[in-house]
């Protein structure tokens, strides 16, 4: 199958500009709060761009999103652009179904400028270039940030853990009776399969080389990360959400000292946390390197819309990164700016100063990463959860589970990629 | 006697027990409808939240269209449910009654339509519902479910059961089949029909994936869908969810207390002797 | 009355069934018959329906496949753990709510209260009560002397825990079919069996347990097929994962992984076929056996028919 | 309406319910049938119906073949033996329903209804659903819905069996009048002998799904073709004594072994009288009184014999008696129950 | 086992169906219940079993008060007037059952079983279904499955409307000699007067849910305590005369309104005689032949009167007669329907 080509990507095609009025349909994940700031933000648009009708369509959370648009590609009703994680977005390429952005990036009339390429965060854009082809513009994203106990850290005087020993050490000491409190030191997501890449790539090593579809994490490296989380999840000194299902419930409970999760779970701890216990954040420890995975969902066009309607749909995608909606988004979801010039901003800095916890992210913009992208990563990322729980469980030892997991994942990804 | 006494207290008991058991969720949901954010999640919970935030309610409801949902779920559980009670009363009539060529190979192939998970089925149908060009229109939220093969599988056991002496006198008296399918059988069944009903009421009401994945607008969307505005990737705000989920499912509840005397109203078999 | 079969009843029949047959096969059989066809499909393009290679592989492919062994396996585990155990109870408290107590009503709808309640309310309470430490059953445990059970963490105690919510969400279903099926007894029965002498237990076993003997083998079919099918509850106590290592993976879950997370439709569709087959044996053996026993209780059906 | 049965026949898998049976019923005629339980009179009822197809044999209204018409299309009133009445209906409603079927409006049904409940007398049961009534009042309202429409034949399967013999008498009379009325083909299954007897046109007697007499009541029950009809009526039962015929006398013999042929006289028929002419000596048993009747037993040699006396005929038990039978009402029967039609000059000895 | 009914009483939302009824039947005693349809009567025997719990009033088994004890544990046979055999067993489980209950061994109760279908012949149904029986056959299989038990209370809600004479007479003597070999007190519901006269020790009549009359079946029939049980029993029914009694005679008036009492005379008890003493002049309207018997009617003035005759009785219609009844068997009943004990000499005149 042809790669990435698309009838309709040629500069040529792309329209001077909208004579016409013209509808686009916008399918999102986007609900409650976060669903009102991306309203918000299109009736703005909307207003410098009169001949632009935005029809937004939740379609539930991400999951469904994505069986929706299954279930329209199959249909061929297609909208004219969706949010999409970078691994759908890799099937949507092989698939042909949604367009190459570089035309309209490039573009003279409807582009970017140099300096607004630069000024988008560097591994937003890398993200979304495929064998050197932009297909996405980034939209909302977090990261991956420590969330501590500011009572429990002073109370044994411990500085905010930097690395692996200063982590292993507080998770270490912060275990045990405080108060009344049984508590643990560090807690981690049920999916740490999903944020074993992070701990691959500080422990220096790879998770996986996307162009030769190839998993590399059973490595030194690879063992490495694993046996440090083994170790303190053995002996008591680290958990995971269990039972409790996020961590922000033991969390804001005081039940767990600090924990390694999504940013965009602040808002779930600020409320569960209000009078219990106070907290801050703090960027990921580093190991040998640091590495801060950046998740979420970027902007894609589908291929079946009209010249028209795409050129309409690449005037929102701008909009939507470019600096004054990027900060008002993030300010109003806790998604992180995607573009850097807005950490300089007086308005985003007198917001980070009433709300520190922000900052943690914004932070993390050099060490991120993304995700191995291939399809089927979702699937390696399941394989190593559950690996990754029987070896905590001291079913497997780390050496079997690593090969197992690696074994069963490389599996997957022939699959897909003959599929 | 003092046994009888003995065994009614030992009933009462253990029904109390079990029904401590069903409601405890129930009890929690309400709870924590009312709940501040803070006291959502502690351990061991909270069951009497302190303060009442009697406000969740006002916010829950201003935050999605709960109106236009309520309408919505109303309208399309009362027609599909509908529906399913004519076409399955005529299926279970034809199952039950009529001994026609295939009869055990329909019904088969019937019942096997219930082995296949819905999940596989899910995306070929929004294809058809597309081609029919219903996406987004209240056809794709009821017709579909106007049949179901399980209730055409229960009216039909059902149906079986009720004596032959009374279709005899039927049509001793001139009454066509179709006649003594409404004026016979249908009555008669009234409990087995409620209970279909309420079920595909619940079924039609409770239904999250299917309204979202055929409907595109807000303004046809059903309450189930209201409660994604409570969650999100990393969390859930379970107070508000509550809230909706409480708003959910009041209504069947209320309909539960209703419809449920006319299942106990059974129909006594007295006129028939033997 | 049931007699010999023409084909103008044939006809009339059809003219019966036509609504319900019409809406079953455009959106039952219909994608079924089309999802069976892709079960064959080893290389094809899902969307645009361009098929390069058919056979038996994606079979094959799941049958190798340990995972999906591993589904199976919990599937069966499940099943037996949930349908008969959640019959005899749904029984028995409906044969309860069916007596003559007060507050029948306010029982009744407190039993069928599970049945309705939402998703979420239900798995954050049950997995409260299974917590290894704050839960409820942990504690009505720890008084008998049972130390604390990691029921959500241990991949040994995922499958009871998962079978005990699924018992507790499907009673109130199943109440109500049989009480419906109660309905339907006629209380001259009880009346001559209290004159034979029989006490409340021999009135349930002679009169109840058989007269109630086609709602228990409809309630029976449809409580297995919906085991076979268990999916949302998994969702709801694990939170989308299929239990700690993969404890709680059934069939179904390994087919909505395939097909939605995956997108291998094809191995999804077989993978379907295959809980079909097994579903759609079993069914016509429970047909069968439960169908004997109800041939004898209405062979007076036969009887007439003799009147040709 | 005329019937006709030819050689009708209705087996169940192992049963044959009814055995090639044939005859002919009047327009209008009101024929009552009779026969042991399970003889098969429901099964014929329920041919004749439509109800069950006949396994064999032909079934004609008037000239017409009938047996395929479709039974809501014979315009029959039917009460069933056990009543089906329908449970969720009301009486009134279970009695309109027949004249819903055919469309009569909805007042003058009421009224017909209401007419025909009062004529059962359960006029004021109206509002009740059959569960709220005893036995007879259930089976009084299948009456009234069997007779509200008037129908063509009119089938009643034992439709008195639970009504006290004062309204028992009321209701035949009733039926009686209706069907005189309207003239309609009536068949009613009865097993109350004296009922039978005082409203048929003809009886029909069946046994073991065979035909065995179809004639005018009195003929039944003074003409028997066979012993089992003449067996089956009277009360108290006819006394069957094992004699010997031959050249035109009946000697009185031991055992039905010696015996070449049965005499059958009804109780009734037996007079104690002082000559031993053609009678039989015996000794007087014992005498019973039930309500009107008096029940002299009398030993004939090994046999009993049982005669209906006047209450105040002076016989006391122990009194050596002669019994002689009124001569023509003496029947004799052949070993395989046939009445022997041969020449008997009312010639009897007993030895 | 000895019963007492003291003041027992069963409402239903608006219809009394037993009032205040008391009586005492004793150990082993077999007494009929009779009574209108509609009367009470399964009513009191639903009360007896414990299946219904009376509204007001006490029930006594010997002299236990058993109001609230469950029926399951009052050990009493019960056929039901409407059979409520069990559809699912066949005939042999359904008469096996309440020896299933008893826990006596299988195969002894098979062999009871076996046993009573044969006094009720139905042995050869004991596999089928109930469904797949005839009327009759089912009310026999709900007898066998009542007596074989041996209980200690019988209760019989017409067990045998649904026979035919001949298997009737048959029947209630089994139930009859079953009853005195075990010395089970027996309560039997039936409309067949002649019946009740025939087998029970006493008859109670009841009606509209009140008692009547509590005596012996000859008793009841020759001296009814009021002209309800006097016109309820008897066949063809007794014949009343609107009369004006006064001084020890009674002098037949012209219709209802001048009449202060009325002179009941059950039609066997008149005589066609040759003189007008004490007797009434009339002309003679017609004679029926119903089976044996023979009824005359007069028309006395503007009453109809009938009597039954000898067959031989030289009677024809038209001919003018004088009827005399039997003295000492004509009752005198006032205006409320209650028997009149003043003294009557016999005198009668119709002017
Ligand atoms: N469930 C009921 N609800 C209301 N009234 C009832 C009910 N059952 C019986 N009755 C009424 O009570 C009265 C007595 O009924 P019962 O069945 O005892 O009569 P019965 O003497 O047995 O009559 P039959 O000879 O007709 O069977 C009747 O008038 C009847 O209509
Ligand atoms: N469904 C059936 N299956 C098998 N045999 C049957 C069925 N129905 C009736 N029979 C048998 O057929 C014979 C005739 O039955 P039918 O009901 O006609 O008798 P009946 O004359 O009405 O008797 P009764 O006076 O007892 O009602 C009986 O021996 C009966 O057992
Ligand atoms: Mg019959
Ligand atoms: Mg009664």
């Amino acid at each position: 199958s042809s790669k990435g080509t698309s009838s309709s990507g040629k500069i040529s095609d792309i329209p001077d500009k909208i004579s016409k009025p013209v509808t686009i349909t916008f399918w999102h994940a986007m609900n409650g709060g976060q669903e009102k700031a991306l309203q918000q933000l299109v009736k703005e648009f909307q207003q410098t761009h009169k001949n632009i009708t935005v029809k937004l369509v939740n379609q539930g959370n991400y999951s469904d999103l994505s069986t929706k648009l299954t279930a329209a590609a199959k249909a061929h009703t297609l909208p004219v652009m969706a949010q999409a994680y970078e691994n759908w977005m890799s099937s949507y390429i092989k698939n042909n179904q949604i367009d190459d952005l570089t035309p309209y990036e490039n573009s003279t009339k409807h582009g970017w400028s140099a300096s607004d390429k630069n000024d988008i965060v560097k591994v937003f854009l890398d993200s979304n270039t495929f064998n050197g082809k932009l297909y996405g513009v980034p939209f909302n994203k977090s990261t991956e940030v420590l969330f501590y106990n500011t009572d429990y850290l002073k109370e044994k005087k411990l500085s905010v853990p930097q690395d692996w020993d200063q982590l292993k050490n507080a998770a270490t000491k912060l275990t045990g009776t405080t108060g009344k409190k049984k508590v643990v030191g560090l807690g981690f997501e049920n999916g740490i399969g999903f944020d074993y890449p992070a701990w691959v790539r500080q422990a220096g090593g790879q998770y996986a080389d996307e162009k030769a579809n190839k998993l590399l994490f059973n490595s030194a490296e690879g063992k490495d990360a694993l046996n440090f989380l083994t170790n303190m999840t053995k002996n008591g000194t680290a958990r995971l959400a269990g039972e409790d299902n996020y961590m922000s419930g033991p969390f804001s409970n005081g039940d767990v000292a600090m924990y390694i999760g999504s940013s965009a779970g602040m808002s779930f701890v600020q409320s569960g946390a209000k009078g219990k216990v106070n907290w801050a954040t703090a960027p990921l420890p580093k190991g040998k390197e640091a590495a801060t995975p950046f998740q979420g969902t970027n902007l894609v066009m589908f291929s079946s819309a009209t010249p028209d309607q795409k050129l309409a749909a690449w005037e929102l995608m701008k909009y939507l990164s470019d600096k004054k909606p990027t900060m008002e988004w993030a300010k109003a979801t806790g998604y992180v700016p995607v573009r850097k010039s807005v950490l300089d901003d007086a308005e985003w800095e007198s917001f980070i100063k009433e709300n520190p916890e922000y900052a943690a992210a914004e932070k993390q913009f050099d060490s991120g990463f993304f995700e191995f992208r291939s399809p089927g990563t979702e699937q390696v990322s399941n394989i190593l959860t559950k690996e990754m729980q029987a070896v905590f469980l001291n079913k497997e030892s780390v050496e079997k589970g690593l090969t197992s997991a690696a074994k069963q994942g490389q599996k997957v990804l022939d699959q897909e990629k003959d599929n | 006697m003092r046994r009888g006494a003995f065994s009614k207290g030992f009933i009462y008991l253990l029904l109390i027990a079990g029904g401590i058991l069903m409601l405890l969720p129930f009890v929690w949901m309400i709870s924590t409808s009312l709940k501040a954010p803070n006291q959502v999640m502690t351990l061991p919970p909270i069951w009497l939240p302190h303060p009442i935030e009697w406000s969740n309610y006002l916010h829950a409801w201003h935050t999605a269209p709960f109106a236009r949902y309520l309408f919505n779920s109303i309208f399309v559980a009362a027609l599909s449910t509908l529906g399913v009670l004519l076409t399955t009363i005529l299926a279970a009539y034809a199952f039950s009654q009529i001994n026609f060529y295939g009869r055990d190979v329909v019904f088969s192939i019937l019942l096997g339509t219930m082995m296949v998970p819905g999940e596989i089925l899910l995306i070929p149908n929004f294809v058809t519902l597309v081609k029919l060009g219903w996406i987004d229109h209240y056809e794709a939220l009821t017709v579909p479910w106007m049949a179901s093969v399980f209730a055409i599988f229960l009216l039909r056991q059902f149906f079986l059961s009720i004596p032959k002496e009374l279709s005899y006198a039927a049509k001793m008296d001139g009454c066509s089949d179709f006649k003594y399918l409404w004026l016979i059988m249908v009555p008669i069944s009234k409990p087995a029909l409620i209970t279909i009903a309420l079920l595909q009421v619940i079924g039609s009401w409770n239904s999250f994936l299917w309204p979202l994945i055929v409907t595109n607008s807000m303004t046809m969307r059903t309450m189930p869908v209201g409660l994604m505005a409570f969650s999100s990737e990393a969390g859930t705000e379970y107070n508000l969810l509550m809230v909706a989920a409480t708003m959910v499912i009041l209504p069947m509840i209320i309909l539960f207390i209703i419809l449920q005397k006319y299942i106990i109203e059974g129909v006594t078999r007295a006129g028939i002797k033997g | 009355m049931i007699e010999r079969r023409t084909w103008k009843k044939t006809l009339r029949a059809l003219l019966y069934l036509a609504p319900a047959l019409a809406l079953i096969i455009v959106f039952d059989v219909y994608p079924i018959i089309k999802s069976f066809l892709i079960s064959f499909y080893t290389r094809y393009n899902y969307f645009t329906d361009v098929v390069y290679a058919r056979g038996i592989d994606n079979y094959l492919s799941i049958f190798n496949d340990p995972e999906f062994w591993l589904s199976l396996r919990n599937t069966a585990i499940f099943v037996l753990g949930v349908v008969p155990a959640s019959i005899c109870l749904s029984l028995a408290v409906a044969v309860l709510l069916n007596q003559k107590i007060r507050f029948r009503g306010l029982l009744r709808t407190i039993y069928f209260i599970p049945f309705v309640t939402s998703v979420v309310a239900v798995s954050v309470v049950w997995r409260w009560i299974f917590h290894s430490q704050y839960g409820l059953l942990n504690a009505a445990l720890g008084l008998v002397g049972i130390s604390s059970i990691h029921w959500l963490t241990d991949p040994n105690w995922a499958m009871p825990a998962l079978i005990i919510l699924a018992i507790w969400k499907g009673l109130g279903y199943n109440i109500v079919i049989f009480l419906a099926g109660l309905q339907n007894i006629d209380s001259n029965y009880y009346r001559a069996a209290r004159i034979d002498g029989a006490s409340p237990w021999q009135r349930f076993i002679h009169i109840t347990v058989p007269m109630l003997s086609g709602t228990t083998l409809f309630v029976s079919i449809i409580a297995m097929i919906n085991a076979f099918k268990v999916f949302d509850e998994i969702y709801a106590l694990f939170n989308g994962y299929p239990g700690p290592v993969n404890s709680a993976e059934t069939v179904v879950y390994y087919i909505y992984n395939k097909f939605y997370v995956q997108n291998q439709y094809g191995i999804a569709s077989a993978a379907s076929y295959v809980l079909f087959l097994i579903i759609f044996v079993l069914t016509l053996i429970q047909l069968k056996v439960g169908g004997q026993k109800k041939e004898r209780t209405r062979s007076k059906k036969l009887a007439t028919g003799g009147g040709r | 309406m005329k019937l006709t049965l030819n050689q009708l026949t209705l087996r169940f898998s192992d049963v044959t319910a009814v055995d090639h049976l044939s005859c002919t019923v009047n327009d209008g005629e009101f024929v009552s049938l009779l026969g042991p339980s399970g003889c098969g009179k429901s099964s014929t009822l329920f041919m004749l119906a439509g109800l069950y197809q006949p396994t064999e044999g032909e079934l004609f209204f008037d000239d017409t073949k009938v047996n395929t018409v479709e039974p809501e299309h014979r315009e029959i009133g039917m009460v069933f033996q056990n009543y089906a009445l329908y449970p969720h209906m009301s009486v009134r409603k279970n009695i309109m329903f027949p004249l819903k079927m055919k469309k009569v409006s909805r007042k003058e049904a009421n009224a017909r209804a209401v007419e025909i409940a009062e004529l059962v007398k359960i006029e004021s049961l109206l509002e009740r659903k059959p569960a709220q009534l005893s036995g007879g009042q259930q089976q009084r309202v299948a009456i009234a819905r069997a007779l509200v429409k008037h129908p063509k034949l009119l089938l009643l399967d034992e439709p008195l069996s639970n009504l006290d013999a004062r309204l028992r008498i009321n209701m035949r009379a009733e039926i009686k009048r209706i069907q005189r009325q309207v003239g309609i083909t009536t068949i009613f299954v009865t097993h109350d002998q004296e009922e039978a007897l005082s409203i048929s046109d003809r009886i029909l007697l069946m046994n073991q799904g065979r035909f065995q007499q179809f004639d005018h009541p009195q003929d039944v029950y003074l003409h028997p073709t066979n012993r089992f009809v003449a067996e089956f009526l009277g009360n108290p039962p006819i006394n069957l004594l094992p004699v010997n015929f031959s050249e035109g006398t009946a000697r009185l013999v031991q055992s039905d072994k010696q015996a070449n042929s049965y005499l059958g006289v009804r109780p009734e028929h037996l007079a104690v009288v002082n000559d031993g002419a053609n009678a039989l000596r015996g000794r007087s048993e014992s005498i019973e009184s039930v309500g009107r009747d008096h029940v002299l037993t009398v030993a004939i040699q090994n046999q009993k014999v049982r005669i209906l006396i006047d209450a105040d005929q002076p016989i006391k038990a122990g009194d050596m008696v002669y019994v002689r039978p009124k001569p023509d009402r003496a029947y004799l029967f052949d070993n395989e129950g046939n009445t022997i039609t041969a020449q008997w000059n009312g010639g009897l000895t007993d030895d």
